[in-house]
């Protein structure tokens, strides 16, 4: 076995988690951040907004990550306009266009999470809340979003791991993170399985954090769910 | 049975598909006429990159063609055959750019390769002073030139002329700098040639043999014209 | 003036006329009590009174306001200000048929939330009454912090009215607020409702319990098929029914 | 010639749908499994269940495909070689590939089912075991018709990314639409053209199976939630 | 032979003793009615009697066949064989303080379902059956084809009875069968009862309906706290009530 080549460059993979941390951390709150106001809007009784948030989730969650990311680094890249204006500076950082594509992505994913979690109130605590004449934003902080996001948390965790190891393909664009250096090793010393397995076990620990925070959560906020009886 | 062959063929004109989805290029003709003249009955296979030394490695392909360069690293894994061919490197860069290609000409500069290639190792280790950008695919490092990220980029001259010189955006760019091989430094490599199951020293045999088939009838010689005269 | 006036409320489902011009009006004080057999559109009238059910045609007022309405295209009548509507119904409370208590909060969120989020009034001064008020329909302390489902069904229903109350309203709207409470339980929470009408507020109450019906309330409405067959006093209703159908209803009450 | 390249491209669509099918089939079995597994009663099962989604959700897909493709095999191997059998283990490609991916996806179905079955009214299920109905009986009349209106928003997302997940099985030889778009994209060196196709593609299968499954939603959706509470 | 025994029924949820020790005997024809006010058990008591609710010691027979079970890890009891605790139930008929009815089917699918799956009648015989029963509790054919949220809660209540009734159970289990609905259908409800009661059914009832558990039961058991306060006939208890808390409990039934 080739241990030794996962051990001289810990250093490598030490920078890499940092770098799968920071991406994951900053694209799931700002995917968290647009997908509430998403998820009300996925449900609203407009339907010209209901189908516009429907065509943004299906683009989205429709085509290769991949592609977009491909597509929003290199392809903007190639309008001599877009070099030209005030945009480049962030558009050539491969940070910003990776952290752009990371949380249009996964907030596609996520609206849907959690509109399908409004949709699973039951409608008499909604029309409770009604009743007692609460604004519309009292009754969303109040009542829909802990309903909505104590409901959707399995698989919002889901989402959260999926996002995570979605973040390897940052490495497409040149961002070093835990897969695109173990990529890299097992593209100078000809050895496949160690390195890979040396990321494998960063991101299970990452997936451990995960996992327990959802699961503290739900034994917290969600055991409501399981306490119920007929 | 026969034997199995993986090429990656993303890296014209060496190996490519062409428009019918079939394997074309330098290192596809050579295998065809060496697999004749040895009498072997040989499958070339269209595979990716990272899964085609593990396959070799675990017996699931016999051999691969697709411009591997020979390294003191790589002889510790895998059997080489005889080298067929020594590869030219160049760089590229936008034409009139004034860049003078020495390690303080480009100080400053950014490099874009290939990930993991003898370039990469060549230009980590002779430009500490240069940005570096490593892309996963041959062609990103040329979108990277047009779209303004990187300054230079450095390949198989053959390829360069073939994938990029040739086409539209490849116009406003030029050949750069020396012609390098590996007698400029050893990071390029013996030369180029058949990498083999290190226990298959039969197949060795039999290939090498009917490389110098090749070479005795000038078949070699025909390639190297058809596909490298300038 | 009138607490609240309801005129010619009409609701259908689909082709079917459940509520077909009812109208009621109650003053400060009042205590009207809807009577009726099962299906005959009971809930339904209360959930219009609240616009939780959009009518197809009719008017609310509230303390002499009436909403503003408009008709919308599936032809039922919809508020024109979502403000107007809000400011309404905070100051009508609800207790539901089935109770529909917030399943993710405990007891005493459920009791507490609608002061703090409507009339935002403090955490402390919001749990202090949620005590009062829980003390009022029977719960102890022991149930604050229970979620919904770990309750027995009166309990249930009790937090929910205690819910209601809370938002001190002025006009109490309850529907069948006793059905899940054994006798001493219902004759506690009559009196907490004979307490309220005593205390001037205005209640209308959806019930099967004759008794509360008939000895507490200062009108009762009995309503069959969507329209108002018969209303009047107590006296006048129990005494002397005058039509047959409610002499039906009334002599089939169970025995004692 | 972008015609011809398209039609090879395309022409992978066949395998990329099989192998996502295949794969979906699979881990909704799974899933649904070991969902069940994750809310019984027995400390074990569950704690089985849990180890096992941990497991598979944390180690990226990519790992787990070299590892069961390359390694396990190789691995296998030995075994045999010291046991002194003569012969080798060797997968086909095309069913380690939909294995693999549907190992990896019965993971998520089973957080997806789990959170469906939450969410079904407990006492609907506690009428039908009170009439003594078979467990079985129950799933397929009562749970499933709930669970498919429940847990549709997260199964569609887990396809769509199962769809697209496909393209893993280029590291094991096989030819999916991304493979093919990537060769087309540097034989020609025009990547956008040929990375939009494959979006397409994508986009296409996405677009028929929303809108099959949104069909088969708002059918659920009427008959339990209509009316109130 | 008893129908139904239960002994010795203890039951916790965390730290608190819900049940601790009840005890409950009948035979053919009896019809048991349990009271007591919110909150003493007595829903938990009726869903142990079918095992819906694991006790944590206890015994339960059908029809002098008693169901095995073992001690779980949990320090509840388990049924030993599943498909003896299935046989067992199929026996007993439920009816559900908040009717659980099955929410994705119609009316007529939730009355069909369980004679079809556990019977296995055919579809057109469990219709004919459903038809019988839902005439009984005043169903017409009107609401055959409509889902449980299209109905008011006197018709969920009466669906959830027909359901019951429509497996021709050994033994009916009724959680406040009558809490949802008008004096004129408690009474039809009652009189349902009443014949399923001549014809020898046995029954237990948790009510609150006192004129029921007077006029209609053979037998009446007063639930306090989790415990058997007191238990008779109805003339024993009513006339004279031995305990405190019962008689107080009695008398403080609304008037009258
Ligand atoms: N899941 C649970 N967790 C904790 N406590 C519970 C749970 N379920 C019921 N209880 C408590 O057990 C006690 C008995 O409940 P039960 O439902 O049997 O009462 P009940 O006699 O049927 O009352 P009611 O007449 O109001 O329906 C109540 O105090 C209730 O709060
Ligand atoms: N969403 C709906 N769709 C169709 N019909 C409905 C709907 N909601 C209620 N109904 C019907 O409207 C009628 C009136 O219902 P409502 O709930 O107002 O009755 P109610 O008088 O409150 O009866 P109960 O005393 O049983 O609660 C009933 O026949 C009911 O079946
Ligand atoms: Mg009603
Ligand atoms: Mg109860």
């Amino acid at each position: 076995m080739n241990w030794d080549v996962v051990y001289e460059n810990l250093g490598l993979y030490a920078q890499g988690a940092g770098l799968t941390i920071k991406l994951s951390v900053a694209a799931l709150v700002m995917a968290f951040l647009i997908s509430v106001p998403l998820a009300f809007a996925r449900n609203s009784k407009r339907a010209w907004l209901r189908r516009s948030v429907m065509v943004f989730t299906t683009v989205f969650r429709g085509t290769p990550l991949l592609m977009q990311l491909f597509l929003v680094y290199f392809g903007l890249a190639q309008f001599e306009l877009l070099r030209s204006s005030i945009l480049w500076p962030w558009l050539s950082s491969p940070m910003f266009c990776a952290l752009l594509v990371f949380v249009l992505n996964s907030g596609a994913y996520t609206t849907e999470i959690f509109a399908g979690g409004l949709r699973a109130i039951p409608k008499g605590e909604i029309e409770a809340a009604e009743a007692f004449g609460f604004s519309p934003l009292r009754a969303a902080l109040k009542i829909y979003i802990p309903g909505m996001l104590t409901r959707a948390l399995p698989l919002y965790g889901n989402e959260m791991i999926m996002m995570m190891h979605a973040t390897s393909l940052a490495s497409t664009v040149t961002l070093m993170e835990v897969t695109g250096v173990a990529r890299n090793i097992t593209l100078n010393y000809y050895i496949q399985l160690e390195p890979y397995v040396a990321a494998a076990i960063i991101y299970l620990a990452l997936t451990a954090v995960l996992v327990v925070a959802v699961q503290v959560a739900e034994a917290r906020y969600a055991s409501y769910l399981d306490q119920r009886r007929g | 049975a026969p034997l199995n062959i993986a090429t990656d063929a993303t890296f014209p004109p060496f190996e490519s598909i062409d428009e019918n989805g079939k394997l074309v290029g330098y290192d596809i003709e050579l295998m065809e006429a060496i697999c004749k003249a040895a009498a072997l009955d040989c499958n070339i296979a269209n595979a990716a990159w990272d899964g085609m030394i593990p396959g070799l490695l675990d017996g699931k392909y016999d051999a691969l063609i697709s411009q591997l360069t020979v390294t003191e690293k790589r002889r510790n894994v895998m059997a080489f055959s005889d080298i067929y061919e020594h590869p030219v490197f160049r760089f590229v860069a936008k034409k009139d750019a004034g860049l003078e290609i020495s390690p303080e000409g480009l100080a400053g500069k950014t490099i874009a390769v290939q990930t993991g290639t003898p370039m990469d190792a060549y230009v980590t280790k002779y430009y500490p002073n240069s940005t570096i950008k490593r892309y996963d695919t041959g062609s990103a490092p040329y979108l990277e030139l047009t779209g303004g990220r990187a300054d230079v980029h450095i390949s198989y001259q053959a390829q360069i002329i073939q994938a990029f010189l040739k086409s539209d955006s490849g116009k406003d760019f030029e050949l750069v700098g020396p012609e390098l091989t590996g007698k400029d430094a050893p990071e390029f490599g013996e030369g180029v040639a058949i990498a083999i199951n290190k226990k298959n020293t039969e197949l060795v045999e039999k290939i090498n043999g009917g490389l110098a088939k090749l070479r005795e009838d000038g078949t070699l010689e025909a390639l190297n014209q058809k596909y490298f005269a300038q | 003036m009138h607490k609240l006036i309801a005129s010619g409320i009409r609701k259908s489902y689909g082709g079917t006329e459940v509520l077909k011009g009812v109208s009621l009006a109650a003053k400060a004080g009042d205590v009207i009590s809807i009577i009726g057999s099962s299906g005959s559109g009971k809930s339904t009238f209360l959930r219009c009174l609240n616009f939780l059910e959009h009518p197809n045609e009719g008017s609310i007022s509230v303390e002499g306001e009436e909403l503003q309405t408009r008709c919308a295209g599936n032809g039922t009548l919809v508020p024109v200000s979502q403000k107007q509507l809000r400011e309404m119904r905070s100051r009508l409370g609800m207790v539901f048929q089935n109770f529909c208590l917030w399943s993710h909060m405990t007891v005493l969120g459920n009791v507490t939330e609608a002061p703090m989020s409507v009339e935002r009034i403090s955490k402390a001064e919001a749990q202090e009454r949620a005590r009062i008020n829980l003390e009022k329909v029977g719960l102890g302390r022991e149930v604050l912090d229970r979620y919904p489902g770990q309750l027995s069904g009166g309990q249930q229903q009790r937090v929910a009215i205690a819910r209601a109350l809370s938002m001190e309203p002025q006009v109490m709207l309850f529907d069948e607020p006793t059905s899940a409470l054994d006798p001493e339980l219902v004759g506690e929470v009559l009196k907490v409702m004979q307490k309220l009408a005593d205390e001037g507020r205005t209640m209308i109450v959806v019930t099967h319990e004759m008794a509360f019906a008939r000895h507490a309330s200062t009108q009762v409405v009995y309503l069959h098929g969507g329209v108002i067959e018969e209303e009047g006093t107590p006296e006048e209703l129990f005494r002397a029914p005058k039509s047959e159908r409610l002499a039906r209803f009334l002599s089939s009450r169970p025995q004692h | 010639m972008f015609f011809n390249y398209a039609l090879t491209i395309l022409a992978a669509g066949g395998l990329t749908l099989v192998l996502a099918v295949g794969a979906l089939v699979l881990a909704s079995i799974m899933g649904l499994a070991l969902a069940f597994a994750k809310l019984s009663r027995r400390p074990w099962l569950r704690r089985l269940a849990q180890a096992y989604t941990f497991i598979i959700r944390g180690i990226p897909d990519l790992v787990l495909i070299l590892l069961a493709f390359y390694s396990l095999p190789a691995l296998l191997n030995q075994l045999i070689a010291a046991v002194g059998i003569n012969g080798r283990v060797e997968f086909p490609p095309f069913g380690a590939g939909m294995v693999t991916l549907g190992v990896i996806f019965s993971a998520y179905m089973t957080e997806t089912f789990k959170s469906g079955l939450m969410n079904i009214p407990r006492g609907q299920l506690e009428a039908a075991h009170a009439f003594g109905i078979h467990p079985v009986r129950i799933f397929w009349r009562i749970t499933l018709p709930q669970l498919a209106q429940l847990a549709l928003p997260g199964f569609t997302n887990n396809w769509l990314v199962l769809v697209k997940a496909t393209a893993l099985v280029s590291l094991i030889g096989l030819q999916d639409v991304m493979f093919r778009a990537k060769g087309a994209a540097e034989a020609t060196g025009q990547p956008f053209t040929y990375y939009l196709l494959a979006g397409g593609f994508y986009l296409a299968v996405t677009l028929v199976s929303t809108g099959g499954l949104m069909v088969l939603a708002r059918r659920l959706e009427k008959t339990i939630h209509a009316g109130r509470t």
